[in-house]
């Protein structure tokens, strides 16, 4: 098209505005090598890498680090098969309380996440449930399902829906076509939704200090850190390597659901 | 009330104040855990609390078996039932206690005693030594708006206690300024008082950019924000003169308020062995002396400060303000039923929602 | 031939397969049992259970909850230092909101209609990478960034548009002694963070519009800023409202940023957290909490009227 | 000898909505059968009907006289050539084509084996390792075919497969699958809306309108003797005369229908009209002549004069041509 | 008379794809100017070019005269009707179709009363509150027709516009278009790749094979007598003759082309063949005859007897209905 061409304020608002996007990673970084190690001067003092050879030998990280990737792992778990289910009813027939049905999918992120973590608390609190790593779950797999669910109904309404009349047509009972048809072509998307419900259960803090008792997960020890500064630069440094290690899984998201539209990343 | 003490559980979960249960983590001189881990085969889990308030809930909800409580807290905890009543015969070094706080109204309810004494000391005012060559003499200068001896207003560069009990300091504040108010004790305020108090905290608000809550972040705003006086605790006082940050603190002419903490124990404790052996080892006076030292508090044990077991000194202990225990106002719950008749004074519940109410501009 | 019409059922599969098609009401009840009790039970159950405590009280002493059916709490709640923070929250959220659809739409834009092959992917990643780098770090990063003595006071006397920070410091409401202490700070870092859950749902709607809608604009004689107005926006419209769900919300529950960056006054999250936290005050946590959740109910409602949930 | 598919008063109602109501049908084993009719009209709900995708409201299917109410899709000796083909995007060719050899368990090679029979049946050797995506639409079509027919089904069901293809494309595939309908002796089921291709592939057809079943016979019966006005104006471009018409043409006062083909210009005649419209369809001319309330269509074959627009002409037609129809 | 467009050695080339190659192309004013060809042809790509969407690699584009180089497309004086309609979602069909008066400005009332008048012309009175969600395809089709129309363009520029259409709604719609073209003498660019929609709408059409025109004139001239072979085969369903055929039919030894319905059967002839396909058409009955390694076509006319397939016979045809052609 020959008017095609993006119009240079268009240009500099867009790249403005990611720039604006990554102004504050770039002092994540730059903190991350500082010399001085409580509170943050600008311009730094001096610059060092012993705070990567510090974190690493921080027995007090690895923890929360394992108790975040766990939950994560077992959140991500749950909430694929809960939201692949519910997007597999979603995308049948309509029935009676399909909006109802939609409408309580999204609510654990429409809704804040304070109030997801104060109401569940609430329930421990009346029901007697001790805090422990399922309690963490619970709270991180209601807000993941979501995401998962997201994902999976885009897919599942890009999907010729013929393909799985097809595929019990050609004589496939409910299980082979599950097997063969629906989990092959869902597969991208589903791996995608759950990744990024990884990466959000893994960074979720708002949640988790109400459902996470005294436990500590990774983003609470970094704000336990972050408030009581003791070698400050080492928050930085595990940013730095979640971010690093974030930055494949996202990437390969990508490419799995691209065309698609479902990648949108969801609310805490 | 347990009658006497069995195996140790292993552990004991501990509320306590920042600074106040330290393992060498933040400097390495200052650990009085490690040892009683070894020694007890009790393993000590901290959680600290910013507020009072932040204490009571954390008690309310449970889990744990000790908390560092202040006076504002104590007398709640015991109302709620929260806490149990202590046996002092299991507590051998019951005997060090000062006398002064052996029966101090905060844990003794009744003749009965519901904590052990832990540590004590003023609400100092922190200052820039920069901008304040000599010492500040008044409170006024995170009351009033005025030009400091820099030559710069004072606005946006004074903090306050982000905490109802902050009332107080105002209440003392007017105590000595308006005397004309009648207030006998800042814990004690009638509608008039509490009323002249709050006008106070609002006319505070204009020069108070932030308040602060959390210790830690109060020493960021000293360093990076401009702040150069606030009410704080000798914690952060000794903490950022350790890092060569000019500042000093002091007890202006108004005296101060100030803390009084107890060791108290849950009711429903689960690890009642080892929260005793704790008790009885808060009471050692190297772990009190150090702890005086560090966090800049006066020892619940006075030998802690003479026996040279710990780093205090008798000099340190009297800098703390261990000679000023008459002048300082302890923290105490504000309740209806005061000095000055049944229902005359306004309660702490009016306290919490009026001061968010004058956080908020209001 | 001897093949008949009906092929004889093999196994359990093929049985199971002939119930589940004979009463397809069964096969919708298996997939939808375990998400609607999940939701149902643990997260409705949980709501209700919050509600509940709205509706108790706390003994004003010694803090502890009494639960007995009242009013009061909600009495408390219309209280003018109350609704302060309720008003407050709002118009936070708001312009929250608004700023961020205006910073996301030529990210959004640009990203959706022009960006191609690699430079597509690095625009996602551009978006996403911030989105799951650590949300702390990232606003005591912020923090650092506005301090009186932080990055932006340097690089504004070094440039010498130090003035303009001091202006917007004596914009009534927005005072403080540097962006870090006062609202306009906390509304910066708001934006901020919030910014990504904005762009994605709106480049997800952008790139729905067709372009021979934009070709037949200006085949009709529109001018690009006419067919902007009338076609891009009107059409980008659900993805605005599905992105401004989440800033919204986000902004009314949070209690992280108005606890760091900003004048100590409170928000709706930050109440929430110290009334149930700090406090002890669940009850009066509750009924605070009921308000977000009210708000967004209307919010949900009215944006599933503009068919913004399709674009979530 | 039994049918191969029939429908006892079958009904299929979506609510409100008769998508296909009250049909009686047989179809003969062999036989290539033509479903017809407007968009709409319950072509593809009768077509789910003997697949299993719908169940019948009210009545009874029977496929090789066995009632199959109770017998869901995927055990029906059925299979269908899907509008949009459905082909499974994950797989290759040759997966696709042996899938149903796969669910019913035979080995690797073995339906390998086979779905290169069926690809060369289909003319698609050496196409097995592309993916759907790699392929025209008619390549996907005759995939779609071999795919069904891989396993051997008793009635191929093929639901508008030439919709999507271009019209050169469309008659080309025509004649390939009437050849293979032939060849293999299958009774295929045909939906369209179409009328030429219903008219020049079917053996039998059934037109449908609004869910019933409007005329049911040979090309040769519904294109000469079309029984309502409905099925007139569908299947031909017939002319539909009303009754005062076709009494001036000589016949009885009833409405009647006219092929464009066996009526001509004349000079003079009972009828005339002012010639409004000319469309050259290469074998000839067409031209459209209002009489009246009434349009009415003549083909002028190629070489002879045609009359300009705006002229008036009479027309002439074979009187055996004239055919009546019932008042519906 | 200034031609309404004008292509003078206009290329466009996409990197390596050539998808214009050199086309010189003049419209008349008012003329109903078709452009056909396969997929792929490059005919959207000519549309593009003057609508301004594309701007030409080499050659010079003149619209009445003048040269539109640097002219964007919302400032040509030319509008189209897109294949998918592009109708905007969010309005409805009156603000749609004012949509080009409301750019330049007109007011309200004047334009709401325009839009009517459009709607009015295109047979959609009333359904100016309607969303184009809901309409159905020939509405829509109308909907867009209108739209382009109310900008009282010059040309109107129409890609595909039944392609989306069933059968019988787009014979209606070719009759309405062409009658709107004659009652408002625009001139309309029409692109299609269906060989009987350009042959019976339009006055002249260029026919297009790979970016290139492969012959420009009349319906009749291009069906009558295809310039080359690839025009032959797309265009009629002609039977194209090699030169062996050609010379034993009485012509010289080069390619030609007949038309079925020029082609008899006879009893004997100097070519014969095998009837390996027989097509019932309503208006006659296609014969496909192979002989050696040709097929070919004839129509037997309804009411002839029909040879059964298999049986030989020969065929037989008018003389000046040969028509040879060029190499290509
Ligand atoms: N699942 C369904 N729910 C509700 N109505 C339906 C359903 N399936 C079909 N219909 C309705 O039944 C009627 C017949 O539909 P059907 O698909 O059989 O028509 P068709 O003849 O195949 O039309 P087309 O040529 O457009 O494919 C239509 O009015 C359609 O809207
Ligand atoms: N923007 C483009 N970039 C690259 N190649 C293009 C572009 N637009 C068209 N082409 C190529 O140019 C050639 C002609 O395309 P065009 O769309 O004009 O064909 P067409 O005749 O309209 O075909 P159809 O009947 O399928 O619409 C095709 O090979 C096409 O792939
Ligand atoms: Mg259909
Ligand atoms: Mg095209």
């Amino acid at each position: 098209m020959l008017s095609d061409r993006p119009s240079l304020l268009l240009k500099i608002t867009a790249i403005g505005g990611l720039l604006f996007l990554h102004l504050p990673i770039l002092f994540i970084f730059l903190y991350a090598f500082t010399t001085e190690e409580r509170t943050y001067q600008f311009p730094p003092p001096g610059l060092t890498l012993k705070w990567f050879a510090v974190a690493w030998n921080r027995a007090d990280i690895w923890p929360p680090l394992y108790l975040s990737l766990k939950v994560a792992a077992i959140a991500t778990v749950l909430a694929m098969i809960l939201g692949t289910l519910a997007a597999a009813a979603m995308s049948r027939a309509r029935f009676f309380g399909r909006d109802q049905l939609s409408l309580l999918i999204i609510l654990p992120i429409a809704l804040p996440g304070v109030i997801t973590g104060m109401s569940l608390r609430s329930a421990f609190g009346i029901m007697d449930i001790p805090f422990s790593t399922w309690t963490i779950v619970l709270g991180h797999a209601t807000f993941c399902i979501v995401i998962v669910y997201n994902n999976a109904v885009a897919r599942m309404r890009r999907l010729s829906g013929g393909i799985m009349e097809a595929s019990a047509d050609l004589g496939a009972n409910a299980f082979q076509t599950f097997r063969h048809v629906l989990l092959p072509n869902l597969g991208s998307a589903l791996l995608a939704g759950g990744m990024l419900a990884f990466a959000l259960s893994f960074d979720e803090v708002i949640v988790t200090t109400f459902t996470a008792g005294q436990q500590s997960t990774l983003p609470i020890w970094m704000l336990n850190e972050l408030v009581r500064p003791r070698q400050r630069p080492v928050t930085n440094v595990v940013a730095i390597v979640v971010f690093a290690a974030t930055f494949l899984p996202i990437l390969i998201a990508y490419y799995l659901t691209r065309g698609g539209s479902e990648t949108a990343g969801m609310g805490k | 009330q347990v009658t006497a003490i069995g195996a140790p559980e292993g552990q004991v979960n501990i509320v306590a104040w920042p600074g106040y249960i330290e393992r060498g983590e933040t400097m390495k001189e200052f650990d009085w855990v490690t040892k009683f881990e070894e020694s007890s085969g009790c393993k000590v889990n901290v959680k600290t609390a910013n507020t009072s308030d932040e204490m009571v809930a954390l008690m309310n909800e449970g889990g744990f078996d000790l908390v560092t409580a202040s006076g504002d807290a104590s007398l709640r905890l015991v109302a709620g039932d929260r806490v149990q009543p202590i046996n002092i015969d299991l507590i051998p070094s019951w005997s060090t206690v000062d006398d002064r706080l052996k029966n101090a109204p905060w844990h003794t309810v009744k003749g009965v005693h519901y904590g052990v004494p832990y540590m004590w000391g003023p609400n100092v005012l922190m200052y820039n030594t920069n901008v304040f060559p000599e010492p500040p003499t008044s409170w006024n200068v995170v009351f009033e708006e005025m030009t400091l001896p820099d030559g710069k207003s004072n606005k946006g560069r004074v903090q306050a206690y982000d905490g109802p009990i902050h009332v107080a300091d105002a209440a003392q504040y007017l105590m000595f300024h308006r005397p004309e108010l009648g207030i006998t004790s800042p814990y004690e305020l009638n509608e008039d008082q509490y009323k002249a108090a709050l006008d106070l905290l609002r006319q505070q608000r204009n020069l108070v950019s932030r308040y602060w809550h959390d210790a830690f972040i109060q020493m960021d705003d000293f360093k990076n924000e401009g702040v150069v006086a606030s009410g704080s605790w000798p914690f952060q006082v000794n903490l950022l003169k350790s890092e060569g940050q000019p500042v000093a603190s002091v007890i202006p002419q108004e005296g101060a308020t100030g803390w009084a903490d107890t060791t108290m124990m849950h009711v429903n404790a689960a690890n009642p062995n080892c929260a005793y052996l704790w008790m009885e080892h808060t009471l050692s006076s190297n772990l009190q002396s150090d702890l005086a030292v560090w966090f800049g508090a006066n020892p619940s044990v006075p030998a802690a400060c003479t026996d040279g077991r710990g780093m205090a000194t008798a000099e340190t202990c009297t800098a703390n303000g261990m000679d000023d225990f008459e002048k300082i106002r302890f923290w105490t719950t504000p309740v209806s039923n005061c000095s000055q008749g049944d229902g005359a004074c306004v309660p702490y519940y009016r306290w919490v929602s009026d001061y968010i109410g004058v956080i908020g501009g209001r | 031939m001897t093949v008949t019409a009906i092929l004889p059922a093999k196994g359990l599969a093929d049985r199971l397969t002939g119930t589940f098609w004979r009463r397809p009401g069964l096969l919708l009840l298996l997939l939808i049992a375990p998400p609607l009790l999940w939701l149902g039970v643990v997260y409705l159950g949980s709501l209700a259970a919050l509600l509940l405590q709205s509706f108790y009280s706390i003994d004003e002493f010694s803090g502890v909850v009494k639960e007995e059916f009242t009013l009061k709490t909600y009495a408390e709640l219309f209280r003018a230092q109350n609704l302060d923070i309720i008003i407050r929250t709002v118009v936070m959220a708001a312009a929250v909101t608004l700023a961020c659809a205006i910073l996301a739409f030529p990210i959004a834009y640009y990203a959706a209609r022009y960006a191609k092959g690699p430079w597509k992917a690095a625009f996602y990643l551009g978006v996403m990478l911030p989105l799951w780098s650590s949300y702390l770090v990232k606003v005591y990063a912020w923090k650092l960034i506005l301090a009186k003595e932080g990055v932006l006071t340097w690089a504004a006397s070094g440039t010498g548009t130090g003035f303009l920070i001091d202006g917007i410091l004596t914009i009534p409401g927005l005072e403080g002694s540097s962006l870090s202490t006062s609202p306009f700070g906390t509304f910066l870092v708001f934006v901020y963070i919030w910014l990504p859950y904005m762009i994605l749902p709106m480049q997800a709607a952008l790139e729905r519009v067709p372009t021979s809608m934009l070709e037949a604009s200006a085949d009709l004689g529109a001018t690009r800023g006419q067919t902007f107005r009338t076609v891009i926006l009107p059409l980008a419209l659900p993805g605005v409202i599905a992105g401004s769900i989440f800033t919204f919300s986000l902004t009314l529950g949070d209690y992280i940023i108005p606890q760091i960056v900003g004048n100590s006054s409170r928000f709706i999250g930050l109440a929430v957290y110290q009334l149930q936290g700090t406090a002890g005050n669940i009850p009066l946590a509750a009924a605070f909490a009921v308000v977000p959740i009210v708000i967004m109910l209307i919010y949900l409602t009215l944006a599933k009227r503009a068919g913004a949930f399709d674009a979530l | 000898m039994t049918p191969a598919v029939e429908f006892a008063n079958v009904s299929r109602h979506f609510g409100p909505v008769k998508a296909v109501d009250g049909v009686d049908l047989t179809i003969v084993e062999g036989s290539f059968f033509a479903m017809l009719g407007p968009s709409g009209s319950g072509k593809t709900t009768c077509l789910r009907l003997i697949s299993g995708f719908e169940k019948p409201t009210t009545g009874a299917i029977r496929i090789f006289g066995e009632d199959v109410s109770a017998t869901p899709p995927h055990l029906r000796n059925v299979n269908t050539v899907f509008q949009d083909y459905a082909l499974f995007p994950h797989m290759n060719v040759r997966d696709n084509v042996a899938y149903g050899l796969m669910v019913k368990g035979m080995g690797r090679a073995r339906r390998h084996a086979r779905a290169e029979e069926m690809l060369a049946l289909v003319k698609l050797e050496g196409y097995g390792d592309r993916k759907p995506a790699q392929l025209s639409g008619g390549q996907r079509q005759r995939v779609a075919l071999a795919r069904a027919l891989v396993n051997e089904p008793r009635v191929l069901l093929l639901d508008e497969p030439l919709g999507a293809l271009d019209l050169k494309l469309r008659e080309a595939m025509q004649d390939e699958l009437k050849a293979l309908q032939h060849k293999l002796g299958l009774t295929f089921v045909f939906v369209t809306h179409d009328q030429h291709e219903a008219l020049s592939m079917a053996d039998h057809l059934a037109v449908f309108n609004e869910g019933r079943i409007a005329q049911i016979g040979t090309p040769q019966d519904i294109y000469d003797r079309p029984a309502t006005r409905f099925v007139a104006d569908f299947v031909g471009s017939s002319n539909v005369l009303p009754p005062e018409l076709t009494r001036a043409l000589g016949g009885p006062a009833q409405w009647a229908s006219l092929r464009p083909e066996a009526t001509r210009l004349a000079q003079t005649g009972p009828v005339s009209g002012t010639v409004i419209a000319l469309r050259y369809l290469g074998a000839g001319t067409r031209v459209v002549i209002r009489a009246g309330e009434t349009e009415i269509a003549a083909l002028v074959p190629a070489g002879q004069p045609v009359p300009p627009e705006g002229t008036t002409t009479a027309i002439a037609f074979d009187r055996n041509a004239l055919h009546l129809m019932g008042t519906d």
